[in-house]
């Protein structure tokens, strides 16, 4: 069962990747790397169990902390400077993440 | 792209589990995936993401890269098989180090022990590395801020900051626990995958967070600069003290033994040090990095918001 | 048959160099240069970590019971090697964003074009 | 006995959660628009993981194991839902509208 699992998610990160490299819009994009990253996180903790040394797991949180950091990172950064579409007129003028 | 090389990291960090390299893992996936493609991502936004180039003369390099991977495959069948047991790489010190390393180091995990006992001198080297890399970016993008420039920066920031609330409270959640974690992960080196390299990106990127999410004057006041280079400093030297003290007891540069009665409760000392200024110099030199280009972003941004 | 298959390892190494290497030729760009010479360090990574690799071997960390481990030398060499890329790619960046000031654009054949009108 | 149990409602669990990965990877392909592929990742990711987690924690009696196990549940449980909705909030403020029924906005959407 484990291996099954660990094969359904290989093929779910297959998929996310496809619409990574397709998505027509920026945010697609980033969904696929955040869906991507979720997706990791249980594949490591599934290595884990699967090769039976459970010590993987410490780094499968170090991926579900890193994911958000990037995934906040990304949309603040991407949103905020220099790539504002023109038709936007929120009183602020700004946004953020 | 930026993301896609994000998707790299992961996809690379992967990879080094199931190849067994823990801790190598447990680096790629803080750098890789997270740290390195901030600032890539900062860097376009600094540089604009239109791209203009006519890709010229592709068949050369086509060329090029052709006739190296023949060659490169073409050595590869030389090389030992994926796996092997007889090796070369794997028949010289590795036996010694996974035999004897318990007895004279006393520290689970081997890569600890190699990389803070046996390759001490090395890794020195390397946070020097680091340490210098970070004196650069500090050279070539910092700037003599003015005060009221800041207070327009601020308030800027403050009109932004209050959208996003509920990531800024789940943040708020979070941030202690990634503090946490990151010294875990530095102590926990030990036993499991972890050390003073991991936890002080790990460190660095709960600070980076705050930063992101609540501005840069506001965490520049939470966390003082000044503080932070001096710490960076503090990081190396704390490392280089623990070799110029075993110097002194009469050992060799960086020989642990001497530094208490006990060789293998010296050795613990040492690597529980020379960690630890790892670690602080890694997660300094980190935050100086991002906040010298995420400073960088926020002036650029103020100027054109005021030719507008 | 099976002795050329053994040996795959090496080629994906040799597919992402090569990837790399291209990128760092062709494309003018600085920042993708930049992408470029990760992924060619990213290769060169993965290199070291396959052959440290022992088929049955597990993480070299030492538990009770087990006595083939993987090679741990190399993993160390890397684990370095990683943070010192993450230093050097920042550098790399910031020199970036500095010729981007300086020049207004960060394409080669531009910057080339400035500079020669200067001299 | 009891081990058997524990393996079969483990088994079950990571059916459940392979299951609903899979319905999610299939939905970021097939759904047309930004927000209905986040909706696909988001409810999907949220109890998939979950599950898979369980799943595990059932195999293992260890307490440091499943003490860790549960802190990326409860991590997953924080960090999921935030990240769509800053996703789909930075969508919106930039303009990407939903792809609604065609004859209602046919010159509303624009996608950028």
């Amino acid at each position: 069962m484990l291996i099954a699992a660990t094969i359904a998610i290989l093929v779910v990160m297959a998929l996310t990747i496809v619409r990574g490299c397709m998505g027509p819009t920026l945010y697609d994009r980033i969904l696929a790397v955040n869906m991507f990253g979720t997706k990791t996180v249980l594949l490591i903790s599934l290595l884990g169990f699967v090769m039976g040394r459970p010590e993987f797991l410490d780094i499968a949180i170090v991926y579900a902390l890193i994911n958000f950091i990037s995934v906040i990172g990304v949309l603040r950064f991407s949103d905020s400077f220099g790539f504002k579409p023109p038709h936007q007129d929120k009183a602020s003028g700004e946004k953020g993440s | 792209m930026a993301m896609l090389s994000g998707i790299y990291g992961l996809l690379s960090a992967s990879l080094f589990v199931t190849m067994d390299a823990v801790d190598v893992a447990f680096t790629e996936a803080s750098i890789g995936a997270g740290i390195s493609t901030l600032l890539m991502l900062t860097t376009i936004a600094m540089t604009g993401r239109t791209e203009h180039s006519v890709r010229h003369k592709p068949l050369l390099a086509l060329a090029v890269v052709f006739v190296t991977g023949a060659l490169l495959i073409y050595a590869t069948l030389d090389m030992p098989y994926f796996g092997d047991v007889m090796a070369p790489a794997n028949l010289h010190v590795m036996p010694r180090y996974i035999q004897d390393s318990m007895a004279e180091i006393g520290v689970d995990n081997i890569v600890t022990s190699v990389l803070a006992s046996y390759r001490a001198f090395d890794t020195f080297g390397e946070v020097v590395v680091i340490f210098t890399a970070g004196i650069g970016v500090l050279a070539l993008l910092s700037f003599a801020r003015r005060p009221e420039d800041d207070a327009e920066i601020s308030s800027d920031n403050i009109s932004m900051h209050e959208q996003n609330l509920i990531v800024r409270i789940v943040s708020k959640i979070l941030i202690p626990f990634i503090l946490l974690f990151a010294l875990y992960v530095q102590f926990h080196g030990d036993f499991g995958p972890g050390g003073g390299f991991q936890a002080g990106v790990i460190f660095a990127a709960a600070i980076i967070l705050y930063a992101m999410l609540f501005g840069m004057s506001v965490a520049r006041r939470a966390i003082n600069q000044t503080f932070v280079q001096l710490f960076a400093a503090v990081g190396v030297l704390l490392y280089g003290m623990v070799g110029v003290v075993s110097m002194l007891n009469g050992g060799n540069f960086l020989d642990y033994n001497v530094l208490s009665e006990d060789p293998v409760a010296g050795q613990h000392l040492g690597i529980l040090i020379i960690e630890l200024g790892v670690g602080i110099a890694v997660a300094t030199v980190v935050i100086i990095i991002f906040f010298n280009f995420a400073d960088r972003i926020d002036i650029l941004k103020h100027k054109v918001n005021k030719k507008l | 048959m099976m002795m050329i298959l053994g040996l795959y390892n090496y080629w994906i190494v040799v597919g992402l160099m090569m990837i790399g290497l291209y990128i760092v030729i062709a494309q003018g760009n600085l920042v993708k240069k930049i992408v470029g010479l990760n992924i060619f360090q990213t290769s060169v990574f993965i290199f070291y970590i396959s052959l440290s690799k022992v088929d049955g071997g597990t993480a070299p960390i030492l538990v009770d019971g087990i006595s083939l481990y993987s090679n741990p030398l190399p993993h160390v060499l890397i684990l370095t090697a990683i943070v010192v890329s993450l230093a050097t790619t920042a550098l790399g960046l910031a020199l970036v964003v500095r010729i981007k000031e300086a020049y207004g654009s960060i394409e080669e054949e531009e910057i080339q074009i400035k500079d020669n009108q200067e001299c | 006995m009891m081990d058997i149990a524990l393996n079969i409602s483990s088994a079950i669990c990571l059916f459940l959660g392979s299951f609903l990965c899979l319905s999610g990877g299939v939905g970021i392909i097939r759904f047309p628009d930004f927000y209905t592929r986040m909706h696909a990742a988001g409810v999907t990711d949220t109890l998939a993981a979950s599950m898979i987690l369980i799943g595990l924690m059932l195999q293992n009696p260890d307490a440091i194991v499943i003490s860790k196990l549960v802190m990326i549940l409860l991590m997953t449980l924080f960090i999921s839902p935030t990240t769509s909705h800053a996703m789909a909030k930075a969508a919106m403020n930039s303009g990407l509208l939903p792809l609604l029924d065609k004859k209602e906005n046919k010159d509303g959407v624009k996608s950028s």
